[in-house]
């Protein structure tokens, strides 16, 4: 069996599954719905073993599938195909691997749900359209993925749609990402009119021979880096990340932590051609990605909310990928996809359970002491937070380590911003973990006699996550530690070569203890804070300080966007429709009408009804007419 | 001599239709119109359409003047009753008339068919020539014609008869 | 008769015509100026004449007799016309006791 | 030919038929519009995908002003015939729930109503073109004018003289035209022939863009539209603005760009700015709109200026974009107004704020909703991104910032639609949607079936785009000579 031939079942399958849960969700049993859902996703990550390791024996790197034409229109021509390469490979793996985990989760998470069978459905739907984004040889089958995967992460959000906020969060985030979207859009028409194509294949060849800095691919790259900054929450596009924790918590973990956003990342990589040479992009993209990650780290401080916590740690890290990417360290920061995958899917997961035992209580300042209750929850997410805080030797340790040393190389502010982040980081998760897991139970005897720990669907995927999140570093081991870098090695054969990095060794050893000593320092602080002090933050009314306030709100974004979009934008709507619409243009129309009756009520008064005077006017006309033909004809 | 004639009649139909307008009494005004319509006959005369010229002495001559001086003497008019315009208004209508003329009479002048008339057939107006046209090509005109006198005549009858009592 | 009609060769058409244009004037004036009804009916019927005498001009001219046929039906047209005009005069009498025009102005608005 | 009159007057026949049932109108009207769309679909199936005009009919009418029966089949046409034939049947069947008085008069007014599209749509002669241009206008007036809503007689008289207005221009520039041609006729190649300075081609270009503006409707001549959209009748809106706008459309493609070239291209920039300007301003008012109805009637005009754009922008991707929405977005507001009149009939109520909550209450209606809606709102994998996705190229080649401003429908489709979604399915159910029974017979099938072409139309265009395209480059090469030759 040749990759060709095996790869269209990879997507096929969810979409299969898709389809059987979707018209049989009322029909089938719930443990069948569950079987179908998790067994269609474990044979797509079976597939896409086999396909991984094929490519590897292979000495072609890259296979382009066609299936069919889908538009055609003059000069344009838009195949439905799939590109098979070391890129593709492994997303499908962390895509459908990953995806069977949380699915498998979600059996027994999800299983008192009268939605259980849409919930699967829509859970499989969305594997499908993210396989899609990964496996499209252009443009534009990316870009049905990405809208699909934006389609199916408002499902889920407002999966739960009676509840009006929920689904006002769903439709946030389909809109922030539409906005990206439009420009991703644009920047595809732009590569088609420079490049004559949207092929993969066609476009990064010819890029590959210009110079760096031509205006048209800045625009193109700009285009394409909103389009991302929209799907993988970037600022000032990421405010509906957070509210989109309003879905089920497994959906959070896979689309809105493991997946769906970092198809911004992927797409970049993807891309990583035609950023090269736009160096003015990079820039941008890399002081984009440093403020949202620090922006989003300083918000996570004072969350209380478990999910939400998470939730901004994710928009974070996305801003640590993006830095990765604006300096050039595309493997760096695909690296760092991976193992942020791993840790903070099962993260989610491990709230989830949190959640789970809790009877869906997300608010940290009612739990605390949960160590006992939830040994293994506890266990799987301490190995989770140890690995976003970036302590050696787990994943996320090697991963950001290196996106921060190439972030060094490019601009040491930069290096600064992602070393403040990283403090900030190991301090909110760690406050997070202290606040949730250790200290005393702060809800009623009643409700702690209920909480129990999660039964093995859910513990499961929490251990295999945990080990994935433990020794997934040694993907990308680097040099200096005697590895090899193998991901680099995979992923150059996709064409994504980063910008090698020039330090010294002692340099590296120096930046990565600095980041090491800065995380020790914000675990240290957090254990006086949470656990010696055992403080619990404080109600929502509380006064707080000035910059806990704003850390608190959000920065206000929220209402700021309100206020200088939003609000403008209904203000014009009504003004447009009450003042131009219905005054103005239609008082024009309905004017011309009101006129017309007007003079004919004044000219009828010409009719006096007096027939001399009819008799004397008909006679003038006579003559009028007579002295007309005498005079000019 | 004979072209004298012409310009003598047509001097008196003149006379005669400046007449029939400007007086007073209506019952004037018919007699008047009758000696108008009898200067028409002798213009027909002179044109030698002799069938022209016995209609018009009879149907217009003898009906409907008959017509007019019958319905004036119904309604028992006088001159009293018409109550004058004003004078403006005969200005105006007098001056609005003299416009007319001038751009009739500069119109034709315009046209300048001066010509002298010569009779090329002197059967033109007789009632042999005339019948063969009017029951050959026009024998559907002149059908058709008979109706509308018959509508004309259903539609006086029903006019001038009383309203039937209303309910 | 036949001296008479021959010798009539010598009118030009266009005195006629000024003839014609003239009585067609006065008919016009004093449908202007009368309020009589019964008057501008009579001064209609001097337009009409004034028409039916330059068609027989005109026709003697052409050597056409359509001309004096059309005469013909002018002439069955206004002894139908007069009929019916008189009769409607007669109901307005009766009904308004007056043949003043400037009492019909019902005909508006 | 004999296919092409059968496919034309067998509505035709149909409706006095029709207008004779009865009591089983609905059923005759059913079989009559169905049997029309199988003799669509044969005639599809024939249809060779080349640009020759095929099926030709070419009888003489009325001889003395050159005037001919000259109608035939081209693939801009081809589309918009399936389209009308597809569509009429749906609207009927549609309208299944409803007890309308006299029903023989309304289902005999829609079928005449076809003949006269299908007239619009096929006409090479610029008479016939405009016989069935206002054939096509009588019926829907009397649809909307009998059973239409409150205060329908004032609004549909303003849509009546509005579009009337607009068709006398019309007929000035076809009379124009006709006493320019040599040939002394009103065939459709004699006029695309014909050498006007550009002056001449000014004035004609707007006597007939003045004319499809109205009846499209692009900015500023769009009044008449969300009130009549509101008051007429759940049938008469899906024929007006599934049918009848592309009326407009068309001619702008078929009579407007290869008769006046030169006029479009002096005048093309301002129809440019009018289709953009109103592809914002409609979407933003759709933003507040309150009435379900009509911020439908909104978004309809937003994603008809986006049509025209396409159009404006003359070039092969805008105007393959033009066709292929057309057909989309004839099915999906079709679908729109079919969910909000279900909606309607059951909670007596067109307001956003009272609704709420049906999904709960009828999640297949739902589903089915939100397919449309996401088709209305182009997502990938729908028919809207087919057609939305080559507008937006084409208006792209126009200029990029135009595609920018153009593009902005994306979002605020987006934040509209959803908006409606939201207040309508979504949330608490209350008083009004508590009981609400969800689809069922003929809904069902309607629905599924709009919801089936949303689907596949998007994941295989290829029939559609296959049919115009080699019409569509035809129809541009034609106006690129023509532009050449003048200079």
């Amino acid at each position: 069996m040749t990759i060709e031939q095996l790869i269209w079942l990879v997507p096929l399958l969810p979409f299969l599954g898709f389809v059987i849960n979707g018209l049989g969700r009322n029909s089938l049993s719930k443990g069948l719905v569950g079987i179908i859902g998790s067994g269609v996703i474990l044979a797509s990550f079976i597939i896409s073993v086999v396909i991984f390791f094929s490519l590897q024996g292979d000495t072609q790197k890259s296979h382009e599938v066609f299936l069919f034409d889908w538009i055609s229109a003059g000069t344009l021509h838009i195949p439905l195909s799939f590109l098979v390469d070391p890129l593709s490979s492994i997303m499908l793996l962390i895509i459908t691997g990953i995806g069977f985990l949380i699915h498998l989760y979600s059996t027994s998470y999800m299983h008192d749900d009268e939605g259980f069978g849409k919930f699967f459905s829509y859970l499989n739907l969305f594997v499908f359209f993210m396989l899609l984004l990964v496996l499209g040889s252009n443009y534009i089958v990316m870009f049905i993925g990405w809208e699909g995967v934006g389609l199916c992460s408002y499902l889920l959000i407002g999966f739960w749609y009676t509840n009006s906020a929920y689904a006002s969060a769903a439709k946030k985030a389909f809109v922030m990402n539409r906005i990206g979207d439009l420009g991703f859009l644009l920047g595809v028409f732009l590569m088609f009119n420079f490049f004559g194509s949207v092929e993969f294949s066609k476009i990064f060849p010819q890029a590959a021979n210009m110079l760096p800095g031509n205006n048209t691919l800045i625009l193109i790259t700009i285009l394409l880096f909103i389009g991302a900054c929209g799907k993988s929450a970037q600022l000032p596009l990421f405010t509906w990340l957070p509210d989109a924790m309003a879905g089920p918590t497994p959906v959070s973990a896979l689309i809105h932590a493991a997946t769906m956003v970092t198809a911004g990342i992927y797409m970049i990589a993807r891309s990583s051609v035609l950023f090269d040479l736009a160096p003015f992009t990079q820039h941008i993209i890399a002081i984009v990605g440093a403020a949202t990650a620090l922006v989003a780290a300083i918000i996570a401080l004072t969350q209380t909310d478990i999910k939400k916590v998470l939730a901004y740690s994710t928009v974070s890290q996305l801003g640590y990928m993006f830095l990765g990417l604006g300096v050039g360290a595309y493997t760096g920061s695909f690296f760092h996809v991976l193992t942020h995958a791993f840790f903070k899917a099962l993260l989610f997961l491990g709230a989830g359970s949190v959640i789970h035992a809790m009877h869906h209580e997300q608010d940290m300042r009612h739990m605390g002491g949960l160590r006992k209750k939830l040994p293994v929850t506890f266990l799987t997410m301490m190995i989770g937070t140890i690995a976003i805080a970036g302590l050696p030797p787990f994943s996320g340790f090697f991963s950001k380590d290196e996106i921060l040393a190439h972030a060094f190389q490019y601009s040491p502010v930069l290096w600064g911003i992602g070393v403040i982040t990283a403090f900030l980081t190991a301090f909110y998760m760690f406050r997070m973990m202290f606040l949730t897991f250790s200290g005393k139970y702060r809800g009623t005897h009643h409700e702690e006699s209920h909480v129990h720990e999660s039964p093995a669907a859910m513990t499961t995927p929490l251990i295999v996550l945990a080990v994935l999140a433990a020794i997934g570093g040694i993907i990308n081991l680097p040099h200096v530690f005697g590895g090899n870098e193998w991901l680099a090695h995979w992923l150059s054969g996709a064409g994504v070569a980063q910008h090698e990095l020039d330090l010294s060794h002692s340099t590296e050893y120096a930046l990565m203890g600095t980041s090491v000593v800065a995380a020790i320092i914000a675990l240290l602080y957090a254990y006086t804070r949470y656990v010696k002090g055992a403080r619990v933050p404080v109600a929502d009314e509380a006064p707080r300080s000035a910059l806990a306030k704003l850390s608190y709100h959000k920065f206000y974004l929220d209402e700021i966007y309100d206020f200088i979009i939003t609000k403008p934008l209904d203000a014009f709507s009504r003004f447009f429709y009450r003042v131009i619409d219905t005054k103005f243009i239609d008082g024009i129309v309905n004017g011309l009408g009101w006129s017309t009756n007007e003079a004919s009520k004044g000219i009828r008064l010409l009719q006096s009804g007096n027939v001399g005077f009819y008799i004397f006017m008909m006679v003038f006309g006579i003559v009028a007419l007579l002295l007309y033909t005498f005079l000019y004809i | 001599m004979s072209t004298q004639v012409f310009y003598f009649v047509a001097t008196l139909s003149i006379i005669f239709s400046l007449m029939v307008i400007f007086a007073k009494n209506p019952i004037h005004s018919v007699l008047y119109l009758i000696l108008t319509f009898f200067t028409f006959t002798v213009h027909y005369v002179l044109l030698n359409a002799q069938f022209l010229a016995v209609v018009n002495f009879i149907v217009y001559m003898g009906a409907i003047m008959v017509l007019f001086l019958f319905v004036l003497m119904l309604l028992n008019l006088n001159n009293e009753t018409e109550p004058s315009k004003s004078p403006l208004i005969k200005i105006v209508g007098v001056i609005a008339g003299c416009c007319l003329v001038v751009t009739l009479v500069g119109s034709f002048k315009a046209a300048s068919i001066n010509s002298p008339l010569i009779l090329k057939n002197q059967g033109l107006g007789l009632v042999e020539n005339l019948g063969k046209e009017l029951f050959g090509p026009f024998l559907l005109p002149f059908e058709l014609s008979s109706l509308l006198l018959l509508a004309a005549m259903v539609g006086a009858v029903l006019l001038s008869k009383k309203d039937e009592v209303e309910a | 008769m036949e001296n008479l009609t021959t010798q009539m060769a010598g009118v030009p058409l266009n005195h006629y015509i000024y003839l014609c244009a003239i009585i067609f004037t006065i008919g016009v004036i004093g449908v202007l100026t009368r309020r009589n009804a019964i008057v501008i009916f009579m001064s209609v019927e001097l337009m009409l004449n004034a028409v039916n005498l330059l068609l027989t001009a005109f026709s003697v001219h052409s050597n056409d007799p359509s001309g004096q046929v059309f005469v013909f039906f002018i002439m069955a047209l206004a002894a139908a016309e007069v009929a019916v005009g008189l009769a409607i005069i007669v109901m307005v009498y009766r009904n308004t006791k007056s043949i003043d025009i400037n009492v019909l102005n019902r005909l508006k608005w | 030919m004999e296919q092409l009159l059968l496919l034309i007057f067998l509505p035709l026949a149909g409706a006095i038929i029709t207008a004779f049932a009865g009591k089983s109108a609905k059923i005759i009207s059913t079989v009559i519009s169905v049997a029309s769309l199988v003799l669509a679909l044969f005639i599809a199936g024939n249809f060779i995908p080349d640009a020759s005009t095929q099926f030709e009919a070419n009888l003489p009418w009325i001889a003395d002003l050159g005037i001919r029966f000259h109608a035939g089949i081209d693939g801009i046409s081809m589309l918009v015939v399936l389209l009308t034939n597809l569509l009429i049947p749906i609207i009927i069947l549609s309208s299944y729930k409803h007890d309308y008085k006299n029903p023989a008069a309304f289902y005999a007014l829609i079928l005449f109503m076809q003949t006269g599209l299908l007239l619009v749509f096929t006409a090479m002669d610029a008479f016939l073109f405009y016989i069935g241009w206002e054939a096509a206008l009588i019926p829907i007036y009397f649809i909307c004018a009998f059973w239409g809503g409150k205060d329908r007689i004032r609004i549909n008289m303003k849509f009546f003289v509005y579009t009337i207005a607009g068709s006398l221009f019309m007929l000035m520039g076809i009379i124009y035209l006709y006493l320019q041609n040599p040939a002394d006729n009103f065939d459709i190649q004699a006029f695309y022939a014909l050498n006007l300075d550009s002056a001449q081609q000014g004035w004609i270009f707007w006597a007939f863009f003045i004319a499809f503006a109205i009846k499209m409707p692009i900015f500023p001549f769009h009044t008449w539209q969300p009130d009549t959209y509101t008051t007429a009748p759940t049938q008469g809106t899906m024929l007006l603005s599934g049918i009848m706008l592309k009326m407009g459309i068309y001619g702008v493609i078929r009579w407007l760009l290869p008769i006046v070239p030169t006029g479009v291209q002096d005048w093309s920039g301002l129809a440019m700015v009018l289709s953009i300007i109103g592809i914002v301003y409609a979407s933003l008012i759709a933003f507040t709109q309150k009435d379900t109805k009509r911020l439908v009637a909104y978004s309809s005009i937003a994603h008809v200026g986006l049509i025209s754009a396409g159009i404006f922008a003359l070039n092969q991707q805008g105007m393959q974009g033009a066709m292929v929405q057309m057909l989309s977005h004839g099915i999906n507001v079709v679908g729109l107004f079919f969910v909000l009149d279900i909606i309607f009939s059951r909670t007596k109520t067109n307001k956003i704020e009272e609704l709420g909550g049906i999904a709960k209450a009828a999640p297949q209606l739902a589903i089915v909703f939100l397919i449309i809606v996401l088709g209305t709102v182009a997502l990938p994998g729908t028919n809207g991104f087919i057609g939305e996705f080559l507008l937006l190229m084409g208006v792209y080649n126009y200029g990029i910032w135009t595609a920018a401003i153009a593009g902005l429908t994306i979002i605020f489709g987006a934040v509209y639609m959803l908006r409606m979604y939201q207040n309508v399915m979504l949330g608490q159910t209350n008083t009004l949607t508590i009981n609400f029974k969800d689809i069922q017979g003929t809904e069902k099938l309607v629905l599924y079936i709009i919801c089936a072409l949303i689907i596949i139309l998007g994941v295989y265009p290829k029939p559609l785009l296959h049919i115009t395209e080699a019409s569509v480059q035809h129809l541009l090469e034609q106006v690129n000579q023509k532009l050449t030759s003048v200079k």
